[in-house]
C-alpha cells in the first residue's frame, strides 16, 4: 500500500474515476425515485403495482449495494456470506406467508 | 431453582427452606410463581445459560487458541457484548423483585397470553439486550475464524470444534435478528398499545380488549420458531464440538470421517432454517406446508445421525481412555441419542397431534440439552480446565460427579417419557392431578423429584471439585491429555492478550493420533 | 409394541383416528428401538474391546468399511416409508376430510380462560350469528346474537361436551382470549384454539363413556370418565382447564338434545339466565 | 497497540480486512433483523381486512418521504465522495463530504420529526391501527439506525478524526469505509421502505 502522504498517479486517475460512477450512479437513484413516485399513481392492481415498486427499488437497492458498497468487485467469501442471507431472508419473508395461506380455517 | 420448580410433586404444601420466597401465600406455591419459575427456567437455562457458556464461554476463550491466534478480533466488541450480555441478565434477574413479577407465559411467550400477562415487558427488555449480546458475540467469532486462522491452518484443518463454532455463529446471526424484531414489536403490543398480535374481538377477562385488532398470533410463532428451531442447534453444535474433540483425544485415533462430519453439519445448519414449523403443527396446518415441514424435519434428522455414527465409529480401533471428560463425552452419545430419536415421533405430525405439548416433548428435549449439552459443556469443563487455570481436576471427584449424576438425569427424565405417552400436558401446575387420565402415572411425579434433587447432590463433588483445584497449586503442565490441537502448545494459562510464547505455524491436521511410524502416539499440529 | 407403550402409560384409543395414530407412533418406536439398541450393542461393544488396558496401540485408520452410509441410507428410505405411507395420509385426511354440517354432528368450541363453550345449533343444526360485542361472561359467554336468524333454538353448554358414538362429529374450534389447546386424549384429537381463527377438527367416538369406563377397571383411573384437556399453557389455571366429555348411545343423545331444546323452553318463556345448565 | 493480525492489510487468503468482513456480517444481521419486520408486514397485510393497510397508507405524507429518499441518496453519495477524498489523501475536501453526510443525515430526522407530531397532532398513534403500528416500528427503528450512524460520523468528523489521519491516514479511510458500508445500508433500507410503506 502507499505510505502516508503520497498515493501515485495512477491510484489517483483509478479513484477520479471511481467518482464519476458514483455520480452517474446517483444521477440514477434520483431518476429512479421520481420514477417509483410516478408509478405509484397509475391505476393497476395491488400486485402489480406490488411487483413495480419492489422492482423498482431492488434495481435501486442493487445500485447502491453493487457500486456504493462496492459489490461487484467484492471478495468470495462476503458474497458468500450475503447469498446464504438473501436466502435465509427469502425463507422468512415467504414461509410464513405460505404457510398462512395454507392453514386450515373455516372463516 | 429448578428445584424449587420441581417441588410440585407434592403440590399445595407448604415448600420447605425455600418457602420464603412465597411467603404471602405462607409457603405454598401459587400458579404465578410456578408460571413465573417455569418460565424463567426455560429462558434462563437456554439464553443465560447454555448459549453463553457454549458460544459465549467457550468459544470466546477455545477459539482463537485453537486457531493459534493472539486474541479475538474485535476486543472492544467482545467487551461490549458482554456488557450487554450483562445488563440483559440483570434485566432478566431483576424482574423477579419487581411488583408485576417476571415472565410467566412460557419460554416461548405465545401472545395473546404474553401481552395480558404480568412480567413480560422486563423479558423483552432483557431479550433484546441478551441478543444484542449473542449477535456481536457471534460476529466476532466469525471474523476470528475467518481472519485469524495461523499460518498454514487451512480449512480443513481446523479442528471440528471450531467448525461447529463457526455454523453456530451463522446460524446466530442469521437466526437471532428476526427474534429481535419480533421482540420488538411485541414490547410495541404491550407498551404502544399496537396490535401486531392480537386479532380483532378479542374478550379478555370478561372484557371487550381495546386494541385496534386484525393483528395475528401466529405471526409471533413464526418469527420465534424462526429462531428458536435454529436455537436448538446453536444448543447442541458446540457440544457436539466439544464431544468429538475429546473423543478424539481419549481414543489416540483420528475422528472418523472428519469431512463427511462437517458437511452434514454445514448442511444441518441450512436445513435448520426450514424445519421451524414442526412446532406449529397443530396450529391448524394444512396438508401442503405440514407435509414440507415433516419433510424437512426428517432431513435434518440424517445429519444427526451421519455425525453420531462418525463418532460411533471412531470408537472402532482406538485405544479408549476412560478419564472423566471422556466419560461425559461418551455419556453423550446414547444421552442424545435418546433425545434426538424422541425427536423422531414428534417431527412426524401425525404422532405429534398425540404428544404435543406432553411432557414427552419435555423429555426428548431435556435429553437433548441436559444430558446432552450439559454433560458435553461439563467434558468440556474437566478437559480444558488444565489449560485455563493450569490445574488438573481431580479424577476421584470427577467420577463422583459423573455416575450419580448419569443415573439422576436419567431418574428425572426418563419417566417424563411415560407421562407423555400417557398424554399430561406440561407447564401443569399441579402436575396433573386434576386429569384422569393423568392418574396412572402420577406416582412418577415423586420419584422424578428425588431424582431432580439427588441431581442437585450430586453436582456437590463437581464444586467441591473446582475450588479444591483452584487452591491447588498451579503445575502449568502444557498438555496433560497428550493432546494434538493447537491450544495445548501455549502456556497453561495462556499469556494475556497473546496466547502463545513463540510463533505459530500449522503443519498437520487435527487429529494425528497413533500415526504409523511415529514414536509418540500423538503428532500436535505444530510441531514439523 | 403397543402393549409396551400402552403398560408405560398410552390410554386406549376410542376414535377412527386412533388406531392409525397409534400405528405410527408404534411404528417410529420401533425405528428408534432399533437404532438405539443396535447402535447401543455396537457402542458398548467398541467400549469394552478397545479399553485402553486391553488395547494399547489405537488403529490411525479406524473403521475402513462404509456400511455405515448404507445404513444411514436406510434410516432416511425408512423415514420417507413413514412420511410417506403414513403421516401424509394421516393428515390429508385430518385437514382435507372436514365433513360438513349435512355429515356431521356440528359443533362449535369456544375455549375461553379456563373453560370449554360448547355451541350447539340445535335442531336446524345451523348456528346463529355471534359476535364479540355481545359477550357477558355471565349471560352469553359465546357472545351470541339471539335475534339472528336460526339462533333461537341454539344452546349452549359450559364444560359439558356431549356427542353420540359411531357418528362422524365436527368441530369448529376457536377462542376468545388467548390460545389453547383442545385435547382429548383418549380419542387421540388435539387443536390448538386461537383466538381470531376457526379451525375445524373432526372425529368418529368408537366407543361409549360407559364402555370405556368399563377398560378402567381395576386401574388408578376407575371411575373417571372422559375429559377435555387443555394442552397450551394459557394462563393461571390453565392446569385446571378441564371439561367433560360424554359419548352415548345415538338414542340417549338425542333424548338429551330434547332435554336442552326444553331448557331452552323454559327460559325463553321466562328471561335469561339459562346458560349454567344441568351440572 | 495490539498484535492482532489483518486489521488494516488483507489477509491473503481471503483478501479482506477484520473490519470489512465484520461489517459485512453486521449488515447480514441488520438485513435479516429488518426482514423480520419486513415479513411481519407483509404477513400482517395479508391477514388485515382488505383494503385496511391502503386506507391508513393514504395518510402518509408522499412529498416528504420522497424528499427524505433524496435527502439520504445524497447523503449516500458523499459519503463516498468523502472516502474517496480520503484515499486521495485530500483531508479538507473528506471533511466538507463528511459534513454534507452529517447536514443530510440531520435533515431527515428534522423531516421525519415534522413527519411524526404532524401524526400526533391529527391523533394518529402507532395503536390506531396496525399499519400505523408497522409504519412507526419500521421507520422508528430505521431512525434509530440512522442516529447512531450519525453519532459515528460525528466522531470521525470531530478532531479525533485529525488525529487519526495524521496518525494513520488508511486507519481512518479504513473507518470511514467501513462506516459508510453501514451508512449505505441504512440508505438501502430506506429505499425499501419507502415504497412499501408510502406508495403501496
Ligand atoms: C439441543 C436441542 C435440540 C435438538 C438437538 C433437537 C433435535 C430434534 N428435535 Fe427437538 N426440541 C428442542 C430441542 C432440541 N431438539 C426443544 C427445546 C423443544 C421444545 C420447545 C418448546 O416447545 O418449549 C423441541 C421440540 C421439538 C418438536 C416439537 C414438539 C412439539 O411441541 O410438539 C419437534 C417436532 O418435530 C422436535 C423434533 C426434533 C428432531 C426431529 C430433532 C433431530 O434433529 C434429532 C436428530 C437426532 C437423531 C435422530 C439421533 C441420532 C442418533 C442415533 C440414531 C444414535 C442413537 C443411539 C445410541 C446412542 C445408542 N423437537
Ligand atoms: C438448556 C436448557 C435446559 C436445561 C439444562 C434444563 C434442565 C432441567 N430441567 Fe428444564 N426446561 C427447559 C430447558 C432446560 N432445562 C426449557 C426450555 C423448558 C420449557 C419451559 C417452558 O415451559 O416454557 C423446561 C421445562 C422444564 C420442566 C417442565 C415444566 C413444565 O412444563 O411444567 C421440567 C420439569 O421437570 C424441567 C426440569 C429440569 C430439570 C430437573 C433439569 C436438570 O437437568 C437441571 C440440573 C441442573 C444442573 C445439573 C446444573 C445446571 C448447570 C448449570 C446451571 C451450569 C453451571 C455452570 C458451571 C458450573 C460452569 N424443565
Ligand atoms: Cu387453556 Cu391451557
Ligand atoms: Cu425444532
Amino acid at each position: 500500500m502507499s505510505n502516508k502522504t503520497d498515493i501515485t498517479v495512477e491510484e489517483h486517475l483509478e479513484i477520479q474515476h471511481h467518482v464519476k460512477t458514483y455520480i452517474n450512479v446517483f444521477v440514477a437513484l434520483i431518476v429512479l425515485t421520481f420514477i417509483t413516485v410516478a408509478v405509484s399513481y397509475l391505476e393497476v392492481s395491488f400486485i402489480e403495482a406490488f411487483f413495480l415498486a419492489v422492482m423498482i427499488a431492488s434495481v435501486k437497492g442493487s445500485l447502491v449495494l453493487g457500486f456504493f458498497m462496492h459489490l461487484i468487485t467484492e471478495k468470495q467469501a462476503i458474497i458468500w456470506i450475503l447469498v446464504s442471507t438473501l436466502i435465509a431472508f427469502m425463507i422468512l419473508m415467504f414461509l410464513p406467508l405460505v404457510s398462512m395461506i395454507d392453514h386450515t380455517n373455516t372463516w | 431453582m429448578m428445584v424449587m420448580r420441581y417441588q410440585l410433586a407434592y403440590p399445595e404444601t407448604p415448600i420447605p427452606i425455600v418457602g420464603w420466597f412465597f411467603a404471602e401465600s405462607g409457603g405454598i406455591m401459587l400458579p404465578e410463581n410456578y408460571n413465573t419459575l417455569g418460565a424463567m427456567h426455560g429462558t434462563i437455562m437456554i439464553f443465560l445459560g447454555v448459549v453463553p457458556l457454549a458460544v459465549g464461554a467457550f468459544g470466546n476463550y477455545l477459539v482463537p487458541l485453537q486457531i493459534g491466534a493472539p486474541d479475538m478480533a474485535f476486543p472492544k466488541l467482545n467487551a461490549s457484548s458482554y456488557w450487554s450480555y450483562f445488563i440483559g441478565g440483570v434485566i432478566m434477574l431483576a424482574s423477579f423483585f419487581t411488583p408485576e413479577g417476571a415472565a410467566r407465559s412460557g419460554w416461548t411467550s405465545y401472545p395473546p397470553l404474553s401481552i395480558f400477562e404480568s412480567g413480560q415487558t422486563m423479558w423483552l427488555c432483557g431479550m433484546i439486550f441478551l441478543i444484542t449480546s449473542s449477535l456481536l458475540g457471534s460476529m466476532n467469532i466469525i471474523v476470528t475464524i475467518v481472519q485469524l486462522r495461523a499460518p498454514g491452518l487451512t480449512w480443513f484443518k481446523l479442528p471440528f470444534f471450531i467448525w461447529t463454532q463457526l455454523i453456530t455463529s451463522f446460524l446466530l446471526v442469521l437466526a437471532f435478528p428476526p427474534l429481535e424484531a419480533a421482540s420488538i414489536l411485541q414490547l410495541m403490543d404491550r407498551v404502544a398499545g399496537t396490535s401486531f398480535f392480537l386479532p380483532s374481538g378479542l374478550v379478555y377477562a370478561g372484557n371487550a380488549v381495546e386494541a385496534y385488532g386484525s393483528g395475528s398470533p401466529l405471526l409471533w410463532q413464526h418469527l420465534f420458531w424462526f429462531l428458536a428451531h435454529p436455537e436448538v442447534y446453536v444448543l447442541i453444535l458446540p457440544a457436539i464440538g466439544i464431544v468429538g474433540e475429546i473423543i478424539a483425544n481419549n481414543t489416540r485415533k483420528p475422528l472418523w470421517g472428519y469431512k463427511s462430519m462437517i458437511y452434514a453439519i454445514s448442511f444441518l445448519g441450512f436445513m435448520s432454517f426450514i424445519v421451524w414449523a414442526h412446532h406449529m403443527f397443530l396450529t391448524g396446518m394444512g396438508q401442503t406446508m405440514s407435509a414440507f415441514f415433516q419433510l424437512t424435519t426428517m432431513i435434518i434428522s440424517i445429519p444427526s445421525v451421519v455425525v453420531l455414527t462418525a463418532f460411533f465409529l471412531s470408537l472402532w480401533g482406538g485405544s479408549i481412555r476412560f478419564n472423566t471428560p471422556m466419560l461425559f463425552a461418551l455419556s453423550f452419545l446414547p444421552m442424545f441419542g435418546i433425545g434426538g430419536l424422541t425427536g423422531l415421533p414428534l417431527g412426524v405430525a401425525a404422532s405429534d397431534i398425540f404428544l404435543h405439548d406432553t411432557y414427552y416433548v419435555i423429555g426428548h428435549f431435556h435429553y437433548v440439552v441436559a444430558p446432552g449439552t450439559l454433560f458435553a459443556l461439563f467434558a468440556g469443563i474437566y478437559y480444558w480446565f488444565p489449560k485455563v487455570t493450569g490445574k488438573k481436576l481431580h479424577e476421584g471427584l470427577g467420577k463422583l460427579h459423573f455416575w450419580p449424576s448419569l443415573l439422576f438425569m436419567n431418574g428425572v427424565f426418563m419417566p417424563m417419557f411415560i407421562q407423555g405417552l400417557a398424554g399430561l400436558s406440561r407447564r401443569m401446575y399441579d402436575g396433573g392431578t386434576q386429569y384422569a387420565h393423568a392418574s396412572d402415572i402420577l406416582q412418577w411425579n415423586e420419584f422424578m423429584t428425588i431424582s431432580a434433587f439427588c441431581l442437585g447432590a450430586a453436582q456437590i463433588p463437581f464444586i467441591l471439585n473446582i475450588f479444591m483445584t483452584l487452591a491447588s497449586k498451579a503445575t502449568g503442565e502444557r498438555n496433560p491429555w497428550d493432546s494434538t490441537t493447537i491450544e495445548w502448545s501455549s502456556p497453561s494459562p495462556p499469556l494475556p492478550h497473546v496466547n502463545f510464547d513463540e510463533e505459530v505455524h500449522v503443519y498437520h491436521g487435527p487429529y494425528e493420533y497413533s500415526v504409523p511410524g511415529k514414536d509418540k502416539d500423538f503428532c500436535p499440529q505444530t510441531v514439523k | 409394541m403397543i402393549d409396551l407403550l400402552r403398560y408405560l402409560g398410552l390410554p386406549v384409543g376410542i376414535s377412527s383416528v386412533s388406531g392409525r395414530i397409534d400405528e405410527i407412533i408404534v411404528i417410529v418406536h420401533y425405528l428408534m428401538l432399533v437404532l438405539f439398541v443396535g447402535w447401543g450393542a455396537f457402542f458398548i461393544y467398541s467400549l469394552i474391546k478397545f479399553r485402553s488396558s486391553k488395547n494399547k496401540k489405537a488403529n490411525y485408520k479406524g473403521v475402513e468399511s462404509h456400511y455405515s452410509s448404507i445404513l444411514e441410507a436406510a434410516v432416511a428410505v425408512i423415514e420417507i416409508v413413514i412420511l410417506f405411507g403414513f403421516a401424509f395420509p394421516i393428515w390429508a385426511e385430518r385437514v382435507n376430510d372436514v365433513p360438513d354440517s349435512r355429515d356431521a354432528v356440528h359443533l362449535r368450541v369456544v375455549a375461553q380462560q379456563y373453560a370449554w363453550n360448547i355451541h350447539y345449533p340445535g335442531p336446524d343444526g345451523i348456528f346463529g350469528t355471534v359476535s364479540s360485542k355481545l359477550v357477558d361472561e355471565q349471560e352469553n359467554p359465546i357472545g351470541l346474537d339471539r335475534s339472528s336468524d336460526n339462533a333461537s333454538d341454539d344452546f349452549y353448554t359450559i364444560n359439558q361436551l356431549h356427542i353420540p358414538v359411531n357418528q362422524e362429529i365436527r368441530i369448529d374450534l376457536t377462542s376468545k382470549d388467548v390460545i389453547h389447546n383442545f385435547k382429548l386424549p383418549e380419542l387421540r384429537v388435539s387443536q390448538d384454539a386461537i383466538p381470531g381463527m376457526s379451525i375445524p377438527v373432526h372425529f368418529k367416538a368408537t366407543s361409549t363413556s360407559e364402555e370405556f369406563l368399563k377398560t378402567t377397571i381395576g386401574t388408578k383411573r376407575e371411575g373417571k370418565s372422559l375429559e377435555i384437556a387443555c394442552a397450551q399453557l394459557c394462563g393461571l389455571g390453565h392446569y385446571r382447564m378441564k371439561g367433560y366429555l360424554t359419548i352415548s348411545e345415538e338414542t340417549d343423545y338425542l333424548a338429551w338434545l330434547d332435554e336442552q331444546a326444553e331448557y331452552l323452553e323454559e327460559e325463553s318463556g321466562g328471561d335469561d339466565d339459562w346458560g349454567d345448565d344441568d351440572w | 497497540m495490539s498484535s492482532i493480525p489483518y486489521i488494516l492489510e488483507e489477509r491473503p487468503d481471503t483478501g479482506l480486512n477484520n473490519s470489512r468482513l465484520g461489517i459485512w456480517i453486521f449488515i447480514a444481521s441488520e438485513i435479516m433483523l429488518f426482514g423480520g419486520l419486513f415479513s411481519a408486514y407483509v404477513f400482517l397485510r395479508f391477514a388485515a381486512p382488505e383494503g385496511d393497510f391502503d386506507y391508513w397508507g393514504s395518510k402518509l405524507n408522499v412529498p416528504m418521504a420522497t424528499f427524505n429518499t433524496l435527502m439520504l441518496i445524497t447523503s449516500s453519495v458523499t459519503m463516498i465522495m468523502s472516502w474517496a477524498s480520503l484515499r486521495m489523501k485530500q483531508f479538507d475536501k473528506y471533511k466538507m463530504y463528511l459534513g454534507l453526510t452529517i447536514l443530510c443525515g440531520l435533515g431527515f430526522l428534522v423531516v421525519k420529526y415534522i413527519e411524526y407530531t404532524s401524526k400526533f397532532h391529527h391523533g394518529i398513534f402507532p395503536s390506531s391501527s396496525t399499519f400505523m403500528g408497522i409504519y412507526f416500528t419500521l421507520t422508528g427503528l430505521h431512525v434509530l439506525h440512522i442516529l447512531g450512524g450519525l453519532l459515528v460520523l460525528i466522531y470521525f468528523w470531530s478532531p479525533v478524526g485529525k488525529r487519526m489521519y495524521d496518525e494513520d491516514p488508511n486507519l481512518l479511510a479504513n473507518r470511514i469505509e467501513v462506516t459508510g458500508l453501514y451508512w449505505h445500508f441504512v440508505d438501502l433500507v430506506w429505499i425499501f421502505l419507502f415504497p412499501i410503506l408510502y406508495l403501496l
